[in-house]
């Protein structure tokens, strides 16, 4: 215990005393945290655009011409019951000669003196059933359905869409890795460069009789050290970008990280990475 | 008992020390002489496992310490006090710390290592430096706190290169007293120096060195 | 002359002797290049993939529907003239009931045993004019020519396309300048280090009398060497990631940066960061 | 010349050196005496303004170097050839190279850097080391590629911090004979040093200091 509290002490000490490396090697991690806070941050807030977009992910039902207004309506609360259905809107003949003339121009009633169109529904998707695969299951179980006449989506901007977010999902899963794979390396460089300084005060102590673990402890513990106060910087950061976020898109809509989750995985995640670092970069030395 | 039997130990093909042979009984105070560049320095370092050792067998006690493991050679050099030619101290660690440290290396406890550290300072004449960074020394201090290093864990040998080159004659003498006084409760003592009008006095035995060879013991 | 190979052979020879240090600063910035290049690349494919996107781009035109065929054909190659306008299909009274069946699952001739639809034409924007304002320009400039009876494209989807396009390039913006400084700062905290180390021989190069100058350019050699070391390591790592990116989207189309302008921009740029890096660090040890 | 007037230069309250008044005439080699940590370092550091001076006046010839400009400083430096006691190597650069750099700061030309550097190469015994890496020698040789750089400029000031501490007596007197030729071609010469018998020989004159104060001149 004692030991413990002194090679703490100890570690302190030596950070205090070599400040510009501690420094340098607590910005290197806070660079890092950073970077991987707002890595995960637009990735959260991908997911989330990617599926308000999907919201636009809809299936068009069309009754029999000879369904009558009632029958219509109670078609549409039984579509409305299928599994993956979030919500519809009714489409009733003056809804369907609006569209009809939002397309072509041209109002049904004037060209024909009557209104030829059916009644229908249009539904909304629920998130988790909002894929090409998914949805066709869904028309094919309403396409079943007495005086259904037929329903259908637009599979190409699905697909579309489908692809996109299946891209942005695997390119950000690889660019998560890069970024993982290319901290360990800043920061085992940064702290290798700070043992490397320190070399022949490493050979003194195995020429005292230290042992390996003797020589190391105290790395791993200014490594840690550098880890907590980098978290502490990378942390500062992230509230003065957060509020500067909300101030230049005050109305957006963003989603934000739980600060309980985003606070403990930076010092979690700072300290492992001090730790890591000053353990691969000693071991170097002490063959 | 520290004996070379035909010990060579290179640098470069024609420097380091060849084909030595002495022994230094236990309890015994002996002067390893010699020019610059002549191997002292390696003869010691030799000892302590510092360089690689070529050929031949270096005996302490009755273990061949040219054959011991990497990891015995922590508790192996825990036995040897040594003081360093360049004095080796750690720049970032006050006097008091940089001689504490081969005690806080065996692992002793806080107050026995201040009781030792204490008198060994004042053995050494270091009193009121203690909490000095070793940077900040004048050279004689600094070789001071080398020694204090040595002193401090009681070892059963103790390898002082050239301890006095940066004290005046009577501190250089106080400390070859110093190690005469632990020699002679048992501690087996090897000094390099150059300055022979030091220990000319004292009337021991001394091993000469020239270009790594033996010439004199 | 002889003073300048001087100093080049002798941070060559530095170089070669504290090769992890320099490696060490190459690695870092390396990586720097590395992830510029990606950036930049990410940056160019994005750009590209919104043009693709923004393809959909199309102004519908409705003629008259006293408009004859013949008549209809001269009206459709007018439009085909205006500025804006890239290319264009004629819709005739077959595709407006193809459409009508595709949207309302209906035969128009079933149901009125005529074809009421006019004709009309479909047309894609040059890529300079896809935006809400030009399109709206283009739309109105067609709906003044005789035979024409309306002329629409929907706003919201261009809208939202232009929004999301503005958001990328803004937030690449800001990504970009985020990257150069922080590599600007990796780097010089690198090379900081380094020069940390050896802060005992700077003051001794002053105590011998070098002037500030003398002991500065060792060093941004130094800089510059290692900023070639790293521009080499990241450009071989590039054509690797290159090689591997065919591999896998074989199909895909990607927009490939040239290689001239890639190579000579990460080595321009490595060696700008090394230099200014190696600059920045040791004018702080030279008061 | 060089003359201190009522000169202090402190590091803590206690230590550095106060109220220091001393001339020493040009040409003239004077030896600068004292126990460890008496402030003889101090006493050169201020010379080559290593150290802010906080009171007092330090002229050479006839300038008043407690006032040179930090820009002034470098060409000030290169008339003073100083014997650092820790050396002052550049551990990464080669015997030749260290030895060289003085002159490489002058700017003098590859050929007469190779003929100076050449002969004082000879002229303290390193011959056939010149390739190799500083941090690769003995100490005593480490020592004269110290001396030998600050004899290759053929400064006007030498400025020796215990130039001997590592090198045997038949050698260091070797080295004093050298500073005293180059005293008598005109260059001032003031060497630190403990050794009194080295140095007793010579009756030369000697400033003393204690606890950063002249006790005799
Ligand atoms: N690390 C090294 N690499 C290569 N050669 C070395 C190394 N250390 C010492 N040498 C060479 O080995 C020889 C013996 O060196 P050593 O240090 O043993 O001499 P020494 O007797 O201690 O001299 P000194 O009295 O000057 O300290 C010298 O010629 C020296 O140049
Ligand atoms: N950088 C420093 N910071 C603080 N104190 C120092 C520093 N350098 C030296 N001192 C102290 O100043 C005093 C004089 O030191 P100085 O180096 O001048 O002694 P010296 O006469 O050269 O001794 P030695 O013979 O041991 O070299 C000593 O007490 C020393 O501890
Ligand atoms: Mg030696
Ligand atoms: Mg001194």
């Amino acid at each position: 215990m004692s030991r413990i509290i002194f090679f703490l002490t100890e570690s302190i000490r030596a950070l205090s005393r070599a400040r510009i490396p501690a420094l340098i090697s607590s910005i290197t991690i806070a660079i890092t945290l950073l970077i991987f806070s707002m890595a995960y941050y637009a990735y959260v807030n991908l997911i989330g655009y990617s599926h308000e977009f999907k919201k636009q992910y809809r299936i068009e039902v069309f009754f029999n011409p000879d369904v009558e207004y009632r029958q219509g309506l109670e078609l549409f609360n039984k579509i409305l019951l299928i599994d993956g259905i979030e919500q519809g809107d009714f489409v009733d003949k003056e809804d369907a000669a609006a569209i009809f003339k939002k397309i072509f121009n041209k109002d049904v009633i004037e060209i024909i003196g009557d209104n030829p169109l059916p009644f229908g529904g249009r539904f909304e998707i629920d998130e988790g059933f909002r894929s090409a695969s998914t949805m066709n299951s869904i028309v094919n179980e309403i396409k079943v359905i007495n005086g259904v006449d037929d329903a259908l989506f637009s599979t190409g901007l699905i697909m579309r869409l489908d692809r996109l977010v299946s891209n942005i999902l695997g390119v950000g899963i690889l660019i998560g890795i890069g970024i993982f794979v290319i901290s360990i390396i800043l920061v085992s460089n940064t702290i290798r460069l700070i043992i490397h300084a320190k070399q022949d005060d490493i050979h003194t102590f195995t020429l005292l009789g230290a042992t390996k673990l003797f020589i190391k402890i105290p790395f791993l513990l200014e490594g840690i050290l550098q880890g907590l106060i980098g978290s502490g910087i990378s942390l500062l950061i992230l509230i003065f970008l957060r509020s500067l976020l909300f101030y230049i898109l005050g109305s957006y809509r963003m989603i934000i990280i739980e600060p309980v989750m985003l606070i403990s995985g930076n010092i979690v995640a700072g300290c492992l990475l001090g730790l890591f670092a000053s353990h691969r970069s000693i071991s170097k030395y002490l063959k | 008992m520290i004996r070379f039997e035909n010990v060579t130990a290179r640098y470069t093909q024609e420097t380091g020390i060849f084909d030595l042979s002495f022994a230094v009984a236990k309890g015994e105070l002996v002067f390893l002489m010699g020019p610059t560049g002549a191997g002292k320095s390696t003869v010691l370092r030799a000892i302590i496992r510092d360089i690689p050792i070529e050929k031949g067998i270096i005996t302490i006690d009755k273990t061949d310490v040219t054959k011991l493991k990497q990891r015995k050679l922590p508790s192996y050099r825990r036995n040897i006090g040594m003081i360093f030619q360049d004095f080796k101290l750690i720049k970032g660690m006050t006097v008091y710390e940089n001689i504490s440290l081969p005690l806080r290396i065996v692992g002793l406890s806080k107050k026995m290592i201040k009781d030792r550290v204490t008198k060994v300072i004042e053995l050494v004449g270091l009193k009121g430096k203690e909490n000095s960074l070793s940077m900040r020394l004048s050279g004689g201090e600094q070789q001071r706190v080398s020694i204090a290093r040595a002193l401090v864990t009681e070892p059963d040998i103790i390898l002082a290169d050239e301890p006095t080159g940066n004290l005046d004659p009577i501190v250089s003498d106080d400390i070859i007293d110093i190690l005469q006084s632990t020699a002679d409760k048992g501690t087996t003592v090897i000094m390099s120096t150059h300055n022979y009008p030091l220990i000319r006095p004292r009337k021991k035995r001394f091993i000469e060195l020239n270009d790594g060879r033996l010439i004199h013991q």
